[in-house]
């Protein structure tokens, strides 16, 4: 049968992903250490791209794409467009301190514990698998009719989830108009009130 | 008339959604000043409806866009989630009234009729959280609700309200992510996201580690919103630099919103069992609820604002609505709600003060406000109600809760923790003196000449200080509501 | 050891989670901190679809006729193109809230603008008692 | 309703409504003032009318709504009660005129708010004396606290504002924290907080823990001036004479020690109270503060100090007459609410009348003052002879209730602390009156009468005169009593 495919994609799929993520968080590490913000912004392009390769390694063609539109680029043109009206260099020195590794460590023990009891990856028997996901996967061709599950679940199963989302962008909208809109407006307010 | 009311649940969300863009067409200040105050009232209304639909203990259920449960998303009222559907769409269309003018002190002319939209999206956003029955549309209404509160408390007139805004971005978002790992891990575990189902499955799969790792994640994740010590260092800055009128309004509903949660999801979703007998989180949201009572309360006494001085009173306030549920009791929860819509009542009343003194004084440095009892008379009176309510001097609101809290430990046999509730109610009468002995006995500075705030500022203002002692005297409503929705989920979270 | 390798990219996600936490609590450039949030959360989505992935599965494209394929899960990917659009959102709104700062305080330093804060108090407080 | 409930009703609104009355009418001070003496006459005439009805042991009752789910407002007219309501609002039509001619001898500012206070902290104690639960008795409780703030603080000084400031603060905390606790402890422990005659606690609550209730409670009401929360009083005096008169001898005091007697019969019941001994450490705190409070008194140059250390003296011996919760004492703890009463409001009249004239505020500069103002010094001199105790005054009948109550109970050392205590009141009092008439006048003041004014002098003489005339009257007072605290009635 595809037995052949499985076989392959179960040694190709994890040596690529593994690939990706060494590369992933070795740029997180160097982002966290660089004081070049530029640089730093543009390997987060970068970071977000293989973020987005990882996703399509999971199956997640729809998040992959949306993560490489959406992260690495407008995030990234945000990113470099607030630099550009900023600065591009951390002048500070990086100082580490000791709550925020105590935090940090504390959440990833919390979550490594978690990782215990959970169920392997790719597992097909988990729970998560078994009860809600089926029902779109067969049921949706008839009820819906998109081929594609993510579609209908995000349409229409899930279409209100969608509809606030739509609703954080218009939120987002109105901050950005409201806080930096009418620049030249804001600028003559600013200095004429600063008692 | 039938077919209308079916709808009241999705309208209670779908109004204030639909009106924010609707205040980029009316545009004209005024106009969208007064459509604001109309859409909170039409809020309050349904809200009221919706309360007495499901009092005697029915729940009603939404299914939107007819999938139904658990394919799709579906609203679910009870007692619990009306209780707070009344309480934020109250304090928003009374808070709302005072919104004419405010705009014009923040924003560029012209675009007044944005921060009546923020305003709306957060009210959404607060509504949409409290009465959705789906664990992942609580993340996608909680982040329209904190985005567009964001934006208001930048709004401040001090440069500072900006670093208050950003500080609080991060902390939020930080909390919302935690929040959405949670859910995640509660997801892989159950694979379903609707609360009803997720809290039948979830007793299944109950002694897990990664269900306990959710649970420690969810909560850290709402403490941050609702401001758990030490988790509220953004507290401080955004209420005290935010507009005052904003600073009201969240004051006296986002937190009680994030309050909201931690009972739905420790009581409704893990369950009694879990949260306190097998991870035991009263261990330490007892004594993070104590300390909080405390330290928010001696901090208040040394600060020189009245509105950061009211925004330290808020983090012992909400150690008051913690230290309720850790009594994990049916009584302590009761009471943790009580207090919700009494601090609700009384917080609302000072910010809106704040807000009356700002107008005057262009500022609430306390310095600033000597001998304005005799300046405003009006507004100080209000202020004192506020004040003694905090206390919980008998007659108002605060007594009311105070007694419910305390009685509730007391049947816990926790006498000390009920004694150490008096004890920090006393702070809060040294910092209410301090207010007291500043307005009245202290000579002001320049002239002495009469003049209180205008009308829409006063009215909302004595709305809420006169609901402190109305509802202080008849606390039935409050009382019996809570009770009820306390032992409703209690009888959910067994 | 099994538990690493069954859950070897929980892992991997959690150590993107602590940097991109670190970078976000602990440093004191405002835009670094956007970017740190930014790393959080794009881990939060991989750990999301993580879950959703079935071991031999292709992607939730039904194809018509064939029963004998095995799709990944769909539900996972329809929270996380919300979860990316509400991140975009709010990096948007903190990078606004940025420059406003910068046009403000000369600076995106945490440690400079808590220092201007400060001096601001005492000059205020100080002006008071002279 | 029946007509008792009415008249209760009648006399709990009618300070209320005397209060509005006062700010309505304070631009004319005439008017104003007439309508505080109808009133108070008014009040003090539908309190009266209880008497006959409650001595034949009817309880009017006025139950309101619940204003919070199992807690309504309660009322209920028992006889002590009743004793208590009859002191504040008889006394307090003699204290208004008085008040008129201090406040205008004086000039003082803002007299509609005073008076209206005045009017507000005399509703708050008829509601406390005709309270039918602990949580009614709270409420008034609290409310007098916070209508008399602004007497204390009258003057607006910056000593005022202190002496306001601990005023308040003493009285608040220990409410809140002592008593406020304590009736949440009742409420969860015996599940009523209804003024029941013989207790509610009984059987519900033992040995150490009932003890710590019962100090919880002695120290939650602070208006009782138990030690060491007694500071509260002294400060309080830089309030005008008149509130001093009223307020700290009679409503504020006097409804804390009501409150603790109270308590002890309705709460704990004397026998429970008498059982197990666990009420001895609140006797050994009365008993030093008597003494330690008369000691302090003999030190004190000021005489409205020296007047308020009394005060905290004789305020023990009726919380030392409920701890010793026999029926003799317990009997001599409610005569003694009505006995010190008159003597201690005349002794303040007297010492405001003295400042309004001669301007003078120290014991050392009376000497010789007697002979210029007679009638003055000598109701100083009756009034601190019921104090002390003599017969024929009232003083003699409370004390010598409570000195047999000590016999009973079998706790000598107690009578003992009577017996000292009349003497050291003897060596604070009576140094006043010997100064006042046996002494020269200094130098340079004229000789011959220069008298209080009438409105001052004439309530100061009724009061001394009713300090004498209760002692015939005593019986009366007493068959009242008798059936609350287990005695025969008449003797």
């Amino acid at each position: 049968m595809t037995g052949d495919r499985v076989m392959g994609e179960s040694i190709m799929g994890p040596t690529v992903e593994i690939v990706l993520f060494v590369f992933m968080i070795g740029l997180a590490f160097y982002i966290a250490s660089l004081r070049s913000l530029f640089a730093a912004a543009m390997l987060f392009g970068i970071f977000s791209l293989l973020s987005a390769g990882a996703l399509t390694m999971m199956d997640a063609v729809d998040v992959a794409f949306t993560e490489a539109a959406v992260g690495a680029g407008i995030s990234t043109v945000l990113i470099l467009g607030a630099l550009g009206l900023t600065t591009s260099v951390e002048t500070r020195p990086i100082h580490h301190r000791f709550t925020a590794k105590l935090v940090v460590t504390a959440t990833g023990l919390m979550l490594a514990y978690g990782t215990l009891d959970m169920p392997a990856y790719g597992d097909p028997d988990a729970p998560i698998n078994k009860h809600v996901a089926p029902h779109y996967l067969y049921d949706s061709e008839t009820e819906i009719g998109i081929p594609n599950v993510v579609t209908s679940v995000l349409a229409s199963y899930r279409g209100y989830d969608t509809y606030g989302e739509t609703t954080v962008v218009l939120t987002a909208a109105v901050g950005a108009i409201l806080l930096l809109g009418g620049g030249v407006a804001r600028r003559r307010r600013e200095t004429g009130s600063s008692e | 008339m039938n077919d209308f009311s079916v709808h009241l649940p999705i309208l209670q969300v779908v109004i204030p959604l639909l009106a924010a863009p609707f205040c980029f067409i009316l545009r004209k200040e005024a106009v969208v000043s007064v459509f604001t105050v109309l859409v909170g009232f039409a809020c309050f209304a349904i809200s009221m409806d919706l309360l007495a639909q499901v009092i005697d203990g029915d729940v009603l259920v939404y299914e939107l866009g007819d999938w139904a449960r658990p394919w799709g998303i579906e609203y679910r009222i009870d007692i619990l989630n009306a209780l707070l559907l009344v309480v934020v769409s109250s304090m928003a269309a009374v808070v709302f009234i005072a919104g004419p003018g405010q705009a014009r002190r923040a924003i560029p002319e012209g675009r007044g009729y944005l921060f009546y939209s923020a305003a709306l999206l957060t009210l959404t956003g607060l509504l949409g959280v409290t009465i959705t029955g789906d664990v992942f549309n609580v993340f996608v209404f909680l982040e329209i609700s904190s985005l567009s509160s964001y934006i208001l408390i930048a709004l401040g007139r001090s440069r500072r309200a900006l670093m208050a805004a950003f500080s609080y971005l991060i902390m939020g978002t930080i909390g919302a992510t935690f929040l959405l790992i949670g859910i995640g891990l509660m997801y892989q575990m159950t694979g379903t996201l609707n609360m009803v189902d997720m809290t039948e499955r979830l007793r299944d799969a109950e002694q897990t580690r990664t269900i306990f790792v959710a649970l420690a994640f969810v909560v850290v994740g709402i403490s941050v919103k609702l401001a758990v010590f030490p988790l509220h260092q953004w507290l401080p800055n955004a209420y005290s630099f935010s507009p005052p009128l904003v600073s009201a309004f969240l004051a006296s509903t986002a937190t009680k919103v994030a309050y909201y949660l931690l009972i739905r999801f420790c009581l409704g979703l893990f369950g009694l069992t879990l949260v306190f007998e097998v991870v035991e989180i009263d261990v330490l949201l007892l004594p993070l609820s104590v300390m909080a009572m405390f330290v928010g309360s001696i901090a208040a006494i040394y600060q020189r604002d009245f509105k950061r001085l009211l925004a330290y009173s808020s983090i012992a306030q909400v150690g008051y609505m913690t230290l309720g549920l850790s009594l994990a009791s049916e009584a302590g929860v009761a009471a943790g709600l009580i207090h919700v819509f009494n601090h609700a009542l009384m917080k609302g009343a000072l910010f809106l003060v704040a807000a009356c003194v700002t107008w005057r004084m262009g500022g609430t440095r306390l310095d600033a406000m000597k001998g304005l009892g005799r300046r405003m008379p009006v507004t100080m009176a209000a202020m004192v109600v506020g004040g003694l309510a905090l206390v919980g001097v008998p007659g108002t609101v605060g007594f009311v809760s105070k007694w419910a809290l305390v009685s509730a430990a007391l049947e816990k046999d926790a006498y000390l923790l009920g004694f150490l509730v008096m004890a920090s109610s006393l702070l809060a009468l040294v910092y209410v003196w301090k207010l007291v002995e500043i307005v009245y006995f202290q000579e002001p500075e320049t002239g002495i000449e009469r003049r209180e705030p205008p009308l829409r500022l006063l009215v909302p203002t004595w709305i809420l200080a006169g609901a402190s002692i109305y509802f202080g005297v008849f606390s039935d409503f409050a009382v019996d509501v809570a009770s009820r929705a306390a032992a409703q989920i209690f009888a959910a979270g067994m | 050891m099994m538990q690493l390798v069954a859950h070897w990219n929980y892992f991997a996600v959690i150590i993107l989670m602590m940097v991109g936490l670190y970078i976000a609590i602990s440093r004191g450039n405002l835009v670094k901190k956007v970017m740190g949030m930014n790393i959080f959360q794009t881990s939060v989505i991989l750990l999301y679809v993580s879950m959703g992935k079935v071991s031999g599965g292709t992607a939730p494209i039904l194809i018509e006729g064939r029963d004998d394929i095995i799709y990944s899960n769909p539900v996972p990917h329809v929270l996380m193109l919300t979860a990316i659009v509400v991140g975009v959102a709010s990096t948007a709104l903190g990078l606004a809230l940025v420059v406003r700062i910068r046009e403000s305080y000369g600076t995106v330093e945490e440690d400079e603008i808590v220092a201007l804060d400060r001096a601001e108090d005492e000059r205020e407080f100080s002006g008071e008692a002279g | 309703m029946d007509a008792e409930a009415t008249i209760v009703s009648t006399a709990l609104i009618l300070p209320l409504f005397g209060a509005l009355g006062v700010v309505a009418l304070g631009r004319w001070p005439n008017l104003r003032d007439s309508w505080t003496i109808a009133i108070g006459l008014a009040t003090f005439g539908s309190v009266a009318r209880l008497v006959g009805p409650v001595m034949e042991g009817a309880r009017p009752a006025l139950v309101q709504p619940d204003w919070m789910p199992g807690l309504g407002l309660g009322f209920e007219v028992e006889p002590l009660g009743l004793l208590f309501g009859l002191v504040a609002s008889g006394l307090w039509v003699l204290t208004s005129l008085y008040g008129f001619g201090y406040m205008r001898g004086h000039g003082e500012k803002n007299q509609t708010r005073f008076f209206a206070c005045f009017a507000l902290a005399i509703a708050a104690a008829l509601g406390i004396a005709f309270s039918g639960d602990l949580i009614t008795l709270f409420l008034f409780y609290e409310l007098l606290t916070f209508s008399t703030y602004p007497l204390v603080t009258h003057a607006g000084t910056e000593q005022a504002v202190r002496a306001g400031r601990l005023y308040l603060g003493i009285l608040v905390s220990t409410s809140v924290l002592f008593l406020l606790f304590a009736v949440l402890w009742t409420s969860v422990i015996a599940e009523t907080l209804h003024f029941t005659p013989g207790g509610i606690l009984e059987g519900q609550i033992e040995g150490k823990q009932a003890g710590l209730l019962l100090m919880f409670f002695a120290y939650g009401i602070g208006k009782a001036a138990l030690m060491p929360f007694h500071r509260w009083l002294p400060a309080a005096m830089v309030a005008p004479t008149p509130v001093s008169a009223l307020l700290h001898a009679v409503a504020v005091v006097k409804a804390g020690v009501f409150s603790v007697l109270k308590i002890a019969i309705y709460i704990f019941g004397i026998d429970f109270l008498a059982s197990g001994g666990f009420s001895n450490v609140l006797m050994i705190v009365a008993a030093i503060t008597i003494l330690a409070a008369s000691i302090h008194a003999l030190s004190l140059d000021n005489l409205k100090a020296r007047l308020a250390y009394s005060t905290i003296s004789q305020l023990s011996y009726i919380v030392l007459g409920a701890a010793l919760a026999t029926s003799a004492s317990m009997m001599g703890a409610g005569l003694h609410i009505l006995m010190h009463a008159l003597g201690k409001i005349t002794l303040f009249f007297v010492a405001g009348a003295i400042y309004v004239v001669a301007h003078k505020t120290e014991v050392s500069q009376l000497d010789g003052l007697g002979r210029r103002m007679p009638f003055t010094f000598g109701a100083f001199c009756v009034a601190s002879f019921s104090i002390i105790g003599l017969p024929p005054l009232g003083g003699a009948w409370s004390k010598w209730f409570l000195i047999q109550g000590a016999f009973d109970a079998g706790e000598p050392w107690m009578v003992v602390v009577f017996m000292a205590s009349s003497l050291l009141s003897i060596g604070y009092l009576m140094p006043i009156v010997a100064r006042g008439f046996f002494r020269p006048l200094p130098d340079g003041e004229e000789e011959g009468l220069d008298e209080a004014p009438l409105l001052m002098l004439l309530p100061l003489c009724t009061t001394a005169l009713a300090c004498f005339v209760i002692f015939f009257y005593a019986n009366d007072v007493y068959r009242l009593l008798a059936p609350i605290v287990g005695l025969d009635g008449g003797s």
